[in-house]
């Protein structure tokens, strides 16, 4: 057996099977089952962490999940993880553990002459200094406090292991798998409903898996579990979740599982993932979440060999671990008495039972007496000796009238603690059940709930195995609609503890330097707690948020109720009166990456491709993200930059012809008897009269009156309209269509139906374009004449089906060939081979901005911003004087919406026409302007045109279509502000000849 | 009021610390006072203080259900800036983060002001558009921003991937050297024994249940859980329950309320200098003086006082955050917790008179009040004192839902092409 | 069909024909009739007829995947009921995913119950795959047709492979 | 993550949903005055209590619909369809 405090034959560990770790460098051997607290337990090693403010050397004073001392760094590179519970992390073999918060070694912490200055370092010290001289917090105090804060060291590369979510569905959850939850599960189960019954730990059994006394139907403990299991694992309607805690219950019923699935392997496969989310929604769920012992306040009660009684118990059963030779224990409850049995039982000399009772009895206080261990009822333990271990207690008696006379300290090298148990509330809490007092118990117990949950066993209060037993039956039965349920019988059980003791413990003199711990890990000592309340810290939560009591990493688990029971007493108030604070999910803490999931790197968002991404990507295109697509930018040559390379592009559309991938734009096929009146009701603009092939621009407001989206809409027949909407704002239009059409008038026979991605579109534009298309058409006439600006027709290219529309974003000839996606590819090739010739080229979306902003076209999100009527983007033409109503009218009457100095879509010309304006820019009247000051507008549009061979611009300027001439300055953020002067926004072609051709 | 400094620190330690007064009076409610505040977060024990240090009325209640400081400014992510795109929103804001630079001074009370820089993270280039006009838009209200190369932003942030193969690049950034974080619950503590010292009286576990109005439609006063108040003025700084006291005079807001969530990861040795802000991928965080990460979710969709919302919407904010700094993701989740914030449809607030004489409000703010605490205080005092706005808050009114002149940050970062 | 994860298996569908009907009770009724079956199938179910499979994805629209290549008849039947038919072969592409584990795998990117119980075979419904909008049909026991909007397909195949590779992992039975 | 029970498709997460603010706002007509237009607009109960609320089923059968939900619990208490009245449940909580 390895390890000097090893008990052979005991604990259910696999001695057969002997791993090897490194706790900060140094090898520790310990066995299969082994968590990295038991295995250096095991080594007689208490010492395993530094506290967060004091740096206090510190042991486990626990053994599960609610540890708030031994915490530890695991696993090197990408797989270091910080402020791992030791009580919780399983060993494997070739594991890294290191310790935390200290410097320059655990034995020896630079950082805990902190305790030192203990007396100034009161709860909130530093909302009280730090402030002079001012400028020294951020660059002296602040950053002291930082590094003097923090536990771990935060993981610096990338984690390699992968996480998995899944969604279930059951009619019971089961949170908690003791006596109280398998109970549940089994009568749940057997009722025939889907259960689902999930416990934190490696193996079920709760605290029937350290009750080697109690017997179920003749068995022992574990014999039972082990029934129990296997006859949940044969039946078909459960499933069965370990080292799976249940941390978050959501609204309605929707409780997340954290399930861990390789951590506590040393090779894992390399598929499985670290853990997996359970996303649980239950019908019915049934809490068995158990209680937790409470710590004990005195003097020095965070010396590393103190710990909770329960704890000791688990590390002497589970792992075969005496953590000590001689123990006193101090209790204000009878669990503790059992303790001390099984620790004698297994060698460990029990130097003193202090009872803080003045009367303990009953059979298990006898057995203890008998054994011939000293019980000391009406002691107290004033304070406890030692530094890096704890080496002896002084127990001191209290009086009748609750003074303390003096003790007499007794050597020891553990000291276990039990202050009786505390309900674990979190889940109720957070399915925001009522909390009631319990005066019998002295404890919080769950009230009524709004989500359909029922709490079973200890976590309510019932504390006798006979009776928990009974309890998560009834429950299980109640959550599943059952009738009957089976029936156990216990014999040779402990009475439940009576007692139980929360606050500071009395003790002699007022003990001013003394510190006798509530929060481990924050330092919060109980004089932190009365201070708070001195100083007007009243409410729970204000003593909690003023001290830091609570808010550590074990979030409370072991000090709210002594917190509670200090303020309680200071107040003169009861707890009832006090409240507790609320219960933050998660239970316990839950790594980042497995919320994260399945969303990670390329599959993080969806990468929605056009139909031509992979013969853009052929060409060696430059991309760029838009919403979810990802859209050709420029296509750049070798040696080419991007103002070359766009340059080029668009010169060959105004020179030649360009073709350019235009699929994502949005499109709404728009049909039914009541098509064009819908139109009427939706656009600024009329369409009754719009005839057939033929398109018109259209313009969508919200109801305030601001542009929302835009786009060409051509009729394809009397109740059929093709809408094309910007590639953004494909998903609002739409929802947005269907809000009116089916909230507002759902009497019009219309429907709608998105079409974007059944039609690529291939934009073909520049003067030759008609030329390289008319031959691929299969017998349409195209001609100007035939097929003029703003038409559509059906047809066909090749034998594929198509919808040609005659429109244009570049001020040139141009169709955008409308053809089924997945024949795209082919008409798009057919196109560039017969537009070789013609010099044609693809351009990106670089190019097709700076040709639309030659025409001064706006781009709804770059002109404008979510504040800006039609008439201030210059499409006041567009909005119907006549129709009676549509969605933005009412709005656009509104004096404001029509004031003379509103923003007005302009260009902006540069002296120097080879100075580009940066896209921001703000617009103000001189040329010196001292700030703070007022902006006459901004640039919205920036670019140089290789058609004009200058720069242009477009801005938004207050009143600006009143101002064409007028001078105006954008200052740079370094050098003197460019002059500029306002114009009109279409700077090619004005005349639209060449859109006419 | 007891001088807090290292000195009186060093001395209360030699009295064993038995010499702290409350920080601010207990008091029972006097039946009438000249000024009652609706609400006792930050903003509303704020303008408690600026009424009575600036503009002398000491005659002051602030009325609390609850406990202190218990709502929104126990619940957020304590991010401080001013980088609004239009002018009104940044010389409000502005007006704040002056006022936080020197809050810990004139309130003898670190608020822990860290103005560690704050990143607006650019993954497209409609983002970089955005927030370049950002940029120059607050340099010319005499604000600073400053934009950074992808180099430069992982620079001043080395744990942010600027590779250019994730899904979302960093494009660049725009960088307010001057923004940063503050303790929340400094500040309301700080306004609170403030303003108590001036003579201002903190009333907790108060809950106002009807406002009384005389025949003219005046405010008299309010009745609370503890009793009738009268008041010839009352502001109503009450965030979520803004709605909900307002409607006892009449008044609809045009307000909706929606959970907000945030989270703080287990406590961590230094390795985030700054606050990071990512609208495109919804992520949003910083790490507190503590260690803990400290991380803002989206809102939930819908109406809810409950102050919680639903697992996805925090998860999707760390699937944003995993990939801006995946070596954050074996970081974990140590508590999450919702609040209500009061949303307006131009997501800019409301700080204004009402149409009841004598009846004022200081409401809207969204996902963003903690960091205007001060500002809005300053300004809602001066307008609950003058009956009128100051020119910074004088075009937040309530009328300008009526007659179209909105303040809309929202839409000016919205994404379309 | 490609082995995702151990007994199940990810395929493409090949191209096909599809409609979206969308009409008050009268369209859909005589959608039925046209395809041969004598009521349009109740919400949320997919039926089949000598004219192919009607999906009844809304309480006024139906995913009609014709029998044939044309679908003159359908028109014609509809001729005289206000309704707006329209093409979307193109917008989708589909996916069979077929095994013990497949119902599984969705549950790892879809909130929906997918016990037999509550997702029986031919039932059909649009819902989300993660991030992507999705019909999931039943045609199976242990086989799903799952329909994206072609520019998601990629990444819901990425999904549904990155839930496979962790699925063997657990055991999840109920 | 809410349960919403879509009147077509029956109980669904609320994933699939999009939400739609207050119900029973009806749009009026184009010639109101700017205090009606205002209140159409913007102005919102804000219930604390049982609120009439839209949703739309948007990644599912695509439907606009009503529903009573208690803002203070999140309770449903009643899915109805567009256009009919909202249902009597009292202030149930």
């Amino acid at each position: 057996m390895s390890g000097a405090f090893r008990l052979a034959g005991r604990g259910r560990i696999d001695t057969a099977r002997p791993v090897v770790f490194r706790f900060d460098g140094r090898m520790v051997r310990g066995y299969a089952g082994d968590t990295v607290a038991s295995a250096l337990l095991a080594e007689g090693r208490h010492l395993m962490g530094r506290s967060f403010k004091y740096h206090r050397p510190r042991g486990p004073v626990s053994a599960g999940s609610d540890e708030p001392n031994a915490l530890v760094g695991v696993g090197e590179g990408g797989r270091y993880t910080p402020n791992l519970r030791a009580t919780q992390v399983e060993i494997h073999d070739g594991m890294v553990v290191v310790s935390q918060n200290r410097a320059p070694s655990l034995r020896f912490d630079i950082g805990a002459l902190n305790t030192l200055a203990a007396p100034v370092l009161p709860a909130g010290f530093y909302y009280k200094t730090f402030m002079w001289p001012r400028g020294f917090w951020d660059k002296v105090y602040e950053p002291l406090i930082r590094r003097a804060a923090g536990l771990g060291r935060a993981p610096t590369a990338p984690d390699p292991d992968h996480y998995a979510l899944h969604y279930a569905h059951c009619d019971v959850l089961v949170a908690g798998g003791g006596p109280a939850g398998l109970a549940a599960a089994l009568a749940a189960g057997q009722a025939g409903a889907r259960v689902i019954l999930c416990d934190e730990n490696v193996e079920f059994g709760g605290s029937l898996l350290v009750d080697t006394h109690s017997l179920i139907d003749g068995l022992p403990g574990m014999t039972w579990v082990a029934r129990i299991v296997a006859e949940l694992e044969r039946l078909p309607n459960v499933q069965l979740l370990t080292r799976c805690s249940a941390f978050n219950y959501g609204p309605h019923n929707m409780v997340a599982l954290n399930q861990r699935l390789s951590d506590h392997l040393a090779a894992p496969p390399a598929d499985m993932p670290r853990e997996r989310i359970w996303q649980v929604r239950a019908r019915d769920v049934v809490l068995a979440a158990g209680a937790l012992e409470r710590v004990l306040v005195f003097e020095g009660n965070d010396r590393p060999g103190i710990m909770l009684a329960s704890a000791a118990r688990t590390y002497l059963h589970r792992y075969g671990v005496a953590c000590g030779r001689k123990a006193v224990v101090v209790t204000a409850d009878d669990a503790a008495y059992r303790v001390a049995l099984d620790l004698a039982e297994a060698g460990v000399k029990i130097a003193a039972i202090a009872d803080l009772r003045p009367t303990p009895g009953g059979p298990v206080v006898e057995a203890v007496q008998s054994r011939g261990i000293a019980v000391l009822p009406a002691t107290t333990i004033q304070r406890a000796h030692g530094h890096l271990r704890v080496t002896g207690a002084e127990l001191a008696p209290i009086g009748a009238d609750g003074t303390v006379g003096r003790g007499r300290t007794i050597a020891c090298d553990l000291v276990l603690m039990s202050g009786g148990f505390t309900p674990s509330l979190h889940l109720h809490s957070q399915a925001r059940g009522a909390l009631r007092f319990d005066d019998a118990l002295g404890v919080y117990v769950p009230g009524e709930s709004v989500e359909r949950v029922r709490s079973a066993g200890s976590c309510r209060g019932i504390f006798a195995l006979d009776e928990v037993l009974r309890d998560g039956v009834v429950a299980g039965l109640a959550a599943a609609g059952g009738e009957t349920g089976p029936v156990w019988t216990v014999t040779r059980q402990d009475a439940p503890g009576a007692g139980g003791f929360a606050g500071a413990l009395p003790r002699r003199g007022p003990g001013h330097l003394a510190l006798a711990f509530v929060d481990f890990q924050n330092d919060v000592t109980a004089k932190d707690v009365k201070l708070a309340v001195r100083e007007g810290f009243r409410s729970i939560e204000h003593v909690k948020r003023y001290t830091t009591t609570g808010m550590a990493t074990d979030q409370g688990k072991g000090s709210n109720v002594n917190a509670l029971a200090i303020v309680s007493d200071v107040l003169g108030r009861t707890p009832q009166e006090v409240g507790l604070t609320t219960y933050r999910p998660p239970y316990t803490p839950v790594t980042f990456g497995a919320f994260a999931g399945h969303a990670r790197g390329d599959q993080f968002d969806p990468l929605r491709l056009p139909p031509m991404d992979a013969w853009a990507r052929a060409q060696g295109v430059v991309f760029e993200d838009v919403g979810l697509w990802r859209r050709a930018r420029y296509f750049p040559r070798a040696g080419e930059d991007m103002a070359a390379a766009v340059a080029r592009e668009c010169r060959a559309v105004r020179g030649a012809a360009g073709i350019f991938d235009a699929s994502t734009l949005g499109k709404i096929e728009v049909v039914g008897p009541d098509a064009a009146e819908f139109m009427n009701r939706f656009y600024v603009n009329a369409w009754t009269k719009l005839s057939i092939g033929k398109c018109r621009y259209g313009l969508v407001c919200r109801d305030s009156g601001f542009v929302y989206d835009d786009g060409v809409v051509g009729r394809i027949a009397t109740d059929r309209f093709h809408v094309t909407t910007t590639t953004g704002g494909a998903a609002g239009v739409l929802n947005m269509m269907e809000d009116y059409l089916q909230t507002e008038w759902p009497d019009l026979d219309v429907w709608l139906t998105s079409i974007t991605e059944q039609w690529a579109v291939i934009a073909l534009q520049g003067p030759r374009a008609r030329d390289i298309l008319a031959p691929l058409v299969d017998g349409l006439d195209i001609s100007a004449g035939a097929m003029p600006h703003m038409t559509l027709r059906e047809g066909s290219i090749g034998g594929v089906p198509m919808r040609l529309f005659r429109v244009s974003f570049t001020g040139e000839l141009g169709y955008e060939i409308n053809v089924p996606s997945r024949q795209a590819q082919a008409v798009w090739d057919r196109v560039w081979q017969a537009g070789a010739v013609f010099g044609l080229m693809p351009y990106g979306t670089e190019a097709m901005h700076v040709l639309r902003a030659e025409k001064g076209y706006l781009i709804v999100g770059q002109e404008t911003d979510g504040t800006m009527t039609p008439g201030d983007v210059g499409c006041g033409w567009a909005v119907s004087k006549v129709k009676p109503d549509f969605v933005g009218k009412r709005a656009l009457a509104l004096p404001a919406m029509n004031a003379p100095d509103r923003l007005q879509m302009v260009g902006v010309l540069t002296d120097d026409p080879q100075e580009v304006l940066e896209e921001g820019m703000q617009l103000v009247t001189a040329a010196e302007t001292p700030v703070p000051a007022s902006a006459e507008g901004h640039v919205t549009s920036s670019y140089f045109s290789p058609a004009l061979g200058r720069s242009i611009a477009i801005a938004m300027v207050k009143g600006g279509r009143s101002r064409m001439g007028a001078a105006l300055y954008a200052p740079r953020l370094e050098g003197p502000a460019l002059k500029v002067t306002l114009v009109d926004p279409v700077f090619y072609d004005p005349e639209g000849a060449r859109l006419n051709d | 009021m007891q001088k807090f400094s290292a000195f009186s620190l060093a001395r209360q330690a030699m009295g064993r610390h038995l010499g702290w007064r409350p920080q601010w009076r207990s008091v029972v409610p006097k039946p009438s006072y000249d000024i009652i505040i609706v609400g006792g977060g930050g903003h509303g024990l704020g303008a408690a203080y600026y009424l009575a240090k600036q503009h002398g009325l000491c005659n002051i209640a602030v009325v609390e259900r609850g406990w202190l400081a218990g709502g929104n400014t126990a619940r957020n992510t304590t991010i401080i800036r001013s980088n609004y795109l239009f002018e009104q929103s940044s010389s409000y804001y502005e007006h704040a983060l002056k006022l936080w630079e020197g809050l810990s001074e004139e309130l003898n009370y670190n608020v822990m002001f860290s103005q560690r820089g704050c990143l607006m993270v650019a993954h497209t280039v409609h983002d970089v558009q955005v927030f370049k006009r950002h940029v120059y838009a607050n340099r010319l209200n005499g604000i600073d921003n400053e934009w950074l190369t992808p180099e430069e932003t992982k620079a001043f942030c080395p744990p942010l991937n600027i590779s250019p193969n994730i899904r979302y690049p960093v494009l660049g950034a725009a960088l307010q050297r001057r923004a940063g974080t503050a303790r929340h619950d400094a500040v309301a503590w700080g306004f609170a024994r403030a303003a108590s010292d001036l003579g201002v009286d903190i009333i907790e576990n108060c809950e106002v249940t009807g406002i009384d109005r005389d025949p003219s439609g005046k405010v008299t006063g309010v009745q609370t859980t503890r009793g009738p108040i009268r008041a010839g003025k009352i502001g109503v700084s009450a965030a979520g329950h803004s709605s909900v006291v307002l409607a006892m005079a009449g008044i609809r807001l045009p307000l909706q309320v929606n959970p907000l969530q945030a989270l703080v990861s287990e406590p961590v040795k230094p390795a985030f200098p700054c606050v990071v802000m990512s609208n495109t991928i919804h992520a949003y965080i910083s790490q507190s003086d503590k260690g803990e990460m400290v991380i803002g979710a989206g809102t939930d969709s819908y109406v809810s006082y409950t102050q919680r919302g639903g697992l996805h919407i925090p998860a999707h904010t760390l699937e944003a955050i995993c990939e801006l700094v995946p070596d954050f993701r074996r970081l974990r989740m140590l508590r999450s917790w919702g609040g209500i914030t009061d949303n307006t449809p131009d997501r800019s607030p409301i700080t204004a008179k009402t149409s009841v004489p004598g009846l004022y409000v200081n409401c809207g703010w969204g996902t963003g009040g903690f960091k205007a605490t001060p500002g809005a205080a300053n300004l809602f005092a001066w307008t609950i004192a003058r009956d009128e706005p100051h020119p910074i808050n004088a075009p937040f009114t309530i009328e300008r839902f009526r007659d179209g002149t909105l303040i809309d940050e929202a839409a000016a970062a919205a994404v379309a092409h | 069909m490609i082995e995702i994860a151990e007994g199940c298996a990810l395929a493409g569908l090949p191209p096909m024909v599809r409609l979206v009907l969308q009409g008050r009770a009268a369209a859909l009724e005589a959608a039925a009739a046209s395809l041969g079956l004598e009521a349009p199938p109740p919400m949320l179910r997919a039926v089949s007829g000598a004219g192919g499979t009607a999906l009844r994805l809304g309480p006024f629209e139906l995913l009609v995947l014709p029998a044939s290549e044309g679908w003159a008849g359908l028109d014609a039947a509809l001729a005289t009921v206000p309704h707006s038919l329209v093409e979307v072969s193109d917008r989708n592409v589909g996916f069979v995913l077929e095994g013990a584990r497949a119902a599984d795998i969705l549950a790892g990117l879809c909130p929906l119950d997918f016990a037999l119980s509550s997702f029986p075979v031919g039932m059909v419904t649009r819902t989300l795959l993660d991030k992507a909008g999705a019909m999931i049909w039943r045609t199976g026991a242990q086989a799903f047709h799952i329909e994206v909007w072609r520019s998601f397909g990629p990444y819901v195949e990425g999904q549904l492979r990155e839930v496979a590779r962790g699925i063997s992992f657990s055991l999840l039975a109920v | 993550m809410l349960l919403i029970d879509c009147p077509y498709c029956g109980p669904r997460a609320e994933i699939e949903f999009a939400y739609g603010g207050e119900a029973h706002i009806a749009r009026p007509a184009a010639d109101v005055s700017e205090e009606e237009w205002e209140a159409f607009l913007y102005l919102r109960d804000n219930t604390k209590g049982v609120l009439a609320e839209r949703w739309r089923h948007a990644h599912g059968c695509g439907r606009f619909f009503n529903a009573l939900r208690d803002t203070r619990t999140d309770r449903f208490h009643a899915f109805y369809e567009i256009g009919t009245p909202r249902p009597d449940v009292g202030d149930a909580a």
